[in-house]
């Protein structure tokens, strides 16, 4: 995993910290845009893992969103109340069950294989509640009560949308948090290798077919909580959460916000949903102007946001990092975001160039 | 003919290839540390040292393939610092790789007609029938596909090929490695045939013995360096030298 | 239901198959030897049929039409290979996904500042426009045979270029060692720029041939990238053959699937593919 | 609820058309124009991009035109407009929606075309009770299960097209046909619709034939067509789909033996590109463009005038959608905060459309006249009223 210098550390919680002080001063638009970007954060973070961390590129994510919220639809459409902890249950298992039905098909190929692969299974789901009578067809469905959580005693009232914010901000907190815990345990570790050499980690004797499942799976219910936020907080869902151009943006998101870091996913559902937000205001023709943004990022910073970032505290802490940097001259080539691990050495230079 | 490869001679007629001060890098590792050589005009000369030491790092670099950080090259005295590989060899040279990097997708008469163009002077010495000549086996195979081949058969077909482009330099990357024996003849004795027709060559090779008889000069890499030029005699009379950067 | 209406859907199938094809032979020539994940191939489908749209409106047919705007759709690939795609070669495929994800969002902002939002219409030329009878209330039109004929001429000249001529042993060369090739002398970053403008080109001249029976509207691009990429997979990448046998199964298996299978329609091709990737991972005709 | 209206600047989109306007205005009768009072904000929720983004501009047009006939201005105040491009997205429409209703505080919210951000729109505006007008979305929803004392809709329910197809088809001596449409919400509610007054009437549906949305490849279904050989056939598709479908079923020969209906929207605003394979296609809807009324003559020329492009049914029902907020508006005096009475007022209004006057279902729905039209040269004619004043049975509404 990357590791994190002291400055930036201490940036990435002044964030937290900002975000958490925030609906205190901020207008009830942008709370709720807030909350939606947050969502959306735990949806790049799921993907991330996978494309980030494991090396599995998989353009049919929103599929889980969907997922998660369609369970929370369909099991719920009728109920007066909804208690969340069981509907979380419900929503954590579809998903996650789906994860692993399209997960066991889908990691028996690789490469752009496995990208049509995962973007098939969700478009046969995206046409499959578009088309559906029962589920609403392309109108989706409304929930018209909201979950209600229960700790012992106390109650949480999701209507309100202070309430909802600090919710999906402790979600949020909750999936990083647990994606950290995972990428520093063995299990991490290996997945990690996986992406850079699967060969190598396969000789050493893991089943790598079944890391790469369990990451799957790990996603695609994260995806799915994802989702499940997403339906309470709109109050309903439609296919049109499944389809590819969903997948697409959560891909960019996690692309350009930079992967194979935690804070990355985040830094980037905030820079694009804020751009869909504020561009428009500027020219009718603003997708103009976002494809070109998106192609500066590609083009200037490969390893996104988060790489920009890093670098800007680098040079804000300047004097102590070349001190410490020692014999590196600043011409050293930009290292990616993931550099291997303890276990295995970097692949063999120089092959680079043949995939 | 001492090589101190700094400057191609502008006076005599230049050196077919020469390369100066040659350093080369993969990612932070610091391969190539100041690799000169020259190549006259119809000499055979080889590169030999132990593996890893930058012999091929040292051919890659001359090409363009891997571009070297600083150091500069020539070919027939017009200088190809930072020229793209395919330029580099338009300039009369064909490259043999480790490798081979037969098309295994293509036909053995596709992979040589694919390749074939006219030398730098527009003469065209090896037409398909003649090179097939050289290799009766080939010959044989003409409408197999390149993956259906025996590793022999391939080295023979990567030689064709580099003929088919009617070189003044080949440039040889493990001429024989991992070959049978009557292959490894077979190959020795087509190199042989490519001299005699006056086409200059690099050879990489182990095998000491069969280099010491073809070629008219050596070269000795170890880590990076040019560590001993010379003739075929003056490596003969040195086993020290055999034994410190060659022998196992 | 008599035999007959199974014949008729059958031409319907090949004539849609043929019909992808065209498209999906670019994709896959782009994506097999340039390793460039292309999503933005159906916005070149896109730019083909309003090229069309627009040329035959200034020359009054669709031939001098499709002349004209032929050489601006291989121009326009050339420039995006250079400008674009070209940077992204040693890159990994997400970055491709990335960049040619914004080209779309480019392109279809494009379209609508140059062609605005309507609806427009490609006339038949006269010659072509009459139907052939096939059963007593059920005519073929000839301009639909004449699609399927361009298209199979195209098939055929592709394999001849590709397995005969010496740029088509080069093309492959290039997809098994593109290193291997820029050692031989030839250059392969024009040879590169080359085929991605032939790809765009062979995208463009679909959507030329089928605005007339299409029409020509915003996001059609959308619809078709999708699909032949279904097409490539199946095939196999950076297989012309497997391209043509995945578009013909894809063509009948969306055509007989209406018939046969009207509720879950949209859901067979893509259910048949991942039957052909579970079976066969590496896709009908790829190399493994 | 919303008597502070603020009168701090931002930065907003303003309407292009009506931007000229409000700046014309502003400039010959400075601040103290009405008392200071600060101006009337609507917000516009309608598609620039994609699809519909026809739709949406025609509606955003004809919509400003309405109140610069009427001075620029609402129950005395001056106009501001609010417009954000829904991209005819759901995913987007509640953050789209909260963003005119809390960020931008508009005091009227119009929009969607597309039905099911209508449905996401119309949810939050339940709960917040903006007056919300629909000039287009047809989900039955709309004003059933979801209808609210505060939404209005000027257009049509799917009910309204649908219903009416199957007694004119009936009257035309049809009555073994194949019914085809997108399936998607809009397009199913067409066909119940359809299959109520058809089959109540003694038609038989030879069969039913839902067609993947929004894909435009009908040559399978044609071929199945020509082979069942029913008496005619009823459709509901739109835009680039009802183009391809009328040229495709022309190019198969099927209109020389087996005449086409559809809902309005198979023939509306595409017969341009349609050519010669729409003539003799019948389509029933709530308009046609050379409908013989002076409101609509009135309405045609000043759209062309104003934009320099004809109008047609979108800008129709965009035009009335202002006409309702004048009339509420001018009822209360341009006071915003008096809802209850300006609801009041728009559910009792009589709207002079271009379409014929017409008037509010309890649920808020038109009270339409439905016209059943056949293109003639290109032209959509009216052969006949198929039903007056046609009610939507406005199912599940809780206004009703």
């Amino acid at each position: 995993m990357h590791r994190m210098t002291r400055p930036l550390q201490l940036l990435l919680l002044l964030g937290a910290v900002a975000l958490a002080l925030f609906p205190l001063g901020g207008s009830e638009f942008y709370v709720g845009l807030l909350t939606k970007i947050m969502i959306l954060a735990i949806f790049a973070l799921s993907l991330d893992l996978l494309i980030g961390y494991t090396g599995l590129i998989s353009f049919g994510h929103a599929a889980f969103f969907g997922v998660g919220g369609y369970t929370l639809a369909i099991v719920f459409q009728n109920a007066e109340t909804i208690p969340f902890w069981s509907a979380l249950l419900w929503v954590l298992g579809a998903s996650a069950l789906a994860a692993l039905a399209i997960g066991w098909i889908s990691i028996r190929t690789s490469g752009i294989y496995f990208i049509m692969l995962t973007l098939a299974f969700a478009q046969m789901l995206y046409y499959f509640f578009f088309e559906s009578p029962r589920f609403g067809g392309d109108d989706g469905i409304f929930l018209f009560a909201t979950p209600e959580v229960s700790l012992g005693s106390f109650t949480l009232n999701l209507q309100s949308g202070h309430n909802l914010y600090y919710f999906v901000l402790g979600w949020m907190l909750v999936v990083y948090l647990l994606l950290r815990m995972v990428l520093k345990a063995p299990f991490g570790h290996v997945l990690v290798a996986i992406k850079a050499n699967e060969q190598r980690v396969r000789a050493l004797g893991y089943a790598t077919g079944r890391y790469k499942l369990v990451s799957f799976v790990i996603a695609g219910a994260l995806a799915g909580l994802a989702g499940f936020l997403e339906a309470i907080h709109t109050g309903y869902i439609t296919p049109a959460y499944l389809s590819w151009h969903e997948s697409g943006l959560v891909m960019v998101i996690v692309i350009l916000g930079g992967m194979g870091t935690l804070y990355g996913p985040i830094l980037g559902t905030f820079a694009i949903v804020l751009l869909q937000d504020y561009l428009p205001n500027l020219t009718e023709h603003w997708q103009l102007l976002m494809g070109a943004i998106i192609i500066a990022v590609v083009l200037l910073l490969p390893g996104g946001i988060a790489s920009l970032l890093q670098r800007l505290c680098d040079r804000l802490f300047a004097g102590r990092a070349s001190e410490a940097s020692g014999e590196n001259n600043a011409s050293a080539p930009s290292s990616p975001p993931v550099s291997s691990t303890v276990l295995f050495a970097p692949a063999t230079p120089g092959r680079a160039d043949n995939e | 003919m001492m090589a101190t490869a700094t400057q191609p001679r502008p006076e005599a007629q230049p050196a077919l290839l020469a390369a100066s001060q040659l350093h080369t890098y993969y990612g932070d590792s610091h391969i190539l540390q100041g690799v000169s050589l020259e190549v006259g005009r119809g000499e055979t000369v080889s590169l030999m040292g132990r593996n890893g030491m930058g012999k091929t790092t040292t051919l890659r670099s001359i090409l363009g393939l891997t571009p070297p950080r600083s150091g500069r090259t020539w070919v027939a005295g017009v200088e190809t610092t930072g020229w793209r590989p395919y330029r580099v060899v338009q300039k009369g040279i064909a490259y043999v790789p480790e490798d081979r990097g037969i098309f295994p997708n293509l036909s053995v008469r596709e992979n040589l007609v694919m390749a074939a163009r006219p030398g730098v002077d527009g003469r065209n010495a090896w037409p398909l029938e003649r090179t097939l000549e050289h290799f009766p086996r080939l010959a044989e195979r003409i409408g197999h596909m390149g993956n259906q081949l025996s590793g022999g058969e391939q080295q023979m077909l990567t030689i064709a090929r580099a003929l088919m482009t009617n070189p003044e330099l080949l440039i040889l990357d493990e001429a024989t490695e991992g070959l049978a024996p009557l292959f490894r003849r077979e190959i020795w004795r087509v190199i042989g045939e490519i001299r005699d027709t006056g086409i200059a060559s690099i050879i990489v090779d182990k095998d000491v013995g069969a280099l010491l008889g073809l070629c008219d000069r050596h070269y000795i890499l170890n880590k990076g360096r040019v560590v001993w030029e010379g003739e075929s005699e003056a490596l003969r009379r040195d086993p020290d030298l055999y034994r410190q950067h060659l022998g196992v | 239901m008599d035999l007959s209406f199974y014949l008729i859907q059958l031409l319907n199938g090949i004539q849609y198959g043929l019909l992808l094809f065209l498209v999906a032979s670019g994709l896959t020539l782009i994506f097999g030897i340039m390793g460039i994940i292309n999503l933005a191939h159906g916005s070149f489908y896109m730019f083909g049929a309003y090229l069309a749209f627009w040329f035959t409106g200034l020359t009054g047919h669709l031939l001098s039409g499709i002349l004209l705007a032929l050489p601006v759709a291989l121009v326009m690939g050339y420039a995006v290979e250079r400008l674009a795609i070209s940077f992204l070669y040693r890159r990994d495929h997400l970055y491709q996904v990335l960049l040619t994800y914004a080209l779309i969002l480019i392109f279809n902002e494009l379209q609508r500042m140059f062609w605005g939002s309507d609806v427009h219409s490609v006339p038949i030329p006269p010659l072509f426009s009459g139907s052939v009878p096939l059963t007593d209330t059920q005519a073929y039109p000839v301009y639909r045979l004449l699609i399927s004929l361009c298209c199979i001429g195209i098939a055929l000249g592709m394999y001849w270029v590709i397995q005969k001529t010496r740029l088509g042993m080069t093309i492959r060369a290039g997809a098994s060692n593109r290193e291997m090739v820029e050692a031989l002398g030839i250059n392969v970053n024009r040879l590169f720029a080359l085929v991605f403008s032939l790809g765009a080109a062979l995208a463009a001249l679909a959507g030329m041939l089928a605005a007339p029976v299409n029409t020509v509207y915003p996001g059609i691009g959308d619809s078709i990238l999708i699909i032949s990429f279904v097409v490539v997979v199946i095939g196999g990448i950076g297989s012309i053959k497997g391209a043509f046998i995945g578009a013909m199964l894809i063509g009948l298996a969306d055509t007989f699937g209406k018939v046969l299978l009207p509720e879950v329609a949209s859901m067979v091709v893509y259910a048949l593919m991942a039957l052909v990737l579970f079976w066969r991972p590496q896709g009908l005709f790829g190399r493994g | 609820m919303s008597q502070a209206t603020p009168t701090g600047i931002k930065r907003r989109t303003l309407l292009k058309g009506a931007a000229g306007v409000a700046a014309a205005s502003t400039l010959f009768h400075p601040v103290f124009a009405i008392g200071g009072q600060a101006k009337v904000k609507v917000g516009l929720l309608l598609p620039y991009t994609g699809t519909y983004a026809k739709l949406g501009n025609n509606i955003k047009d004809a919509l400003a035109l309405r109140i610069e006939q009427s001075g620029g201005k609402m129950g005395g105040r001056e106009v501001e407009f609010v417009s954000i491009d829904s991209e005819a997205k759901p995913p987007k429409a509640p953050e789209l929606t909260k963003k005119l209703i809390k960020k931008e505080q508009v005091d009227f919210l119009v929009g969607p075309v597309h039905s099911v951000v209508g449905m996401a729109m119309a949810k939050m505006a339940r709960q917040d009770g903006l007056i919300t007008v629909i000039p287009n979305a047809g989900a039955n929803q709309l004003t059933g299960e979801l209808c609210a004392p505060n939404i209005f809709r000027t257009s049509f329910s799917s009910y309204q097209p649908g219903f009416p197809g199957g007694k004119a088809m009936l009257e035309d001596g049809h009555k073994r046909v194949v019914l085809m449409y997108w399936n998607y919400g809009f397009g199913k509610q067409v066909a119940a619709a359809f299959k109520q007054s058809f089959l109540a009437g003694g038609g038989t549906i030879v069969k039913e034939i839902p067609t993947p949305f929004p894909k435009v490849d009908f040559q399978a279904y044609l071929t199945e067509v020509a082979a069942l050989q029913p008496d005619a056939v009823f459709t509901f598709y739109a835009g680039g789909g009802a183009v391809k479908f009328v040229k495709d079923y022309a190019a198969a020969g099927l209109n020389k033996h087996i005449p086409l209906y559809g809902a309005g929207f198979l023939t509306e605003g595409v017969t341009a590109a349609q050519g010669a394979a729409a003539e003799g296609v019948r389509t029933t809807l709530h308009y046609a463009d050379s409908l013989d009324l002076p409101a609509n003559h009135r309405f045609r020329e000043a759209f062309q005038q104003a934009y320099g492009r004809p109008a047609d049914v979108y800008a129709v029902q965009g035009y009335d959608a202002a006409d309702l907020l004048l009339q509420g508006m001018a009822a209360v005096q341009g006071d915003t905060g008096a809802r209850a009475e300006m609801i009041t007022a728009m559910e009792s209004s009589t709207i002079d459309s271009p379409r014929g006057a017409f008037t509010f279902s309890r649920a808020h729905n038109p009270v339409q006249n439905i016209y059943l039209r056949e293109v003639v040269n290109g032209e959509n004619r009216v052969l006949r009223t198929v039903e007056e004043r046609l009610e939507d049975p406005a199912e599940g509404c809780s206004l009703a």
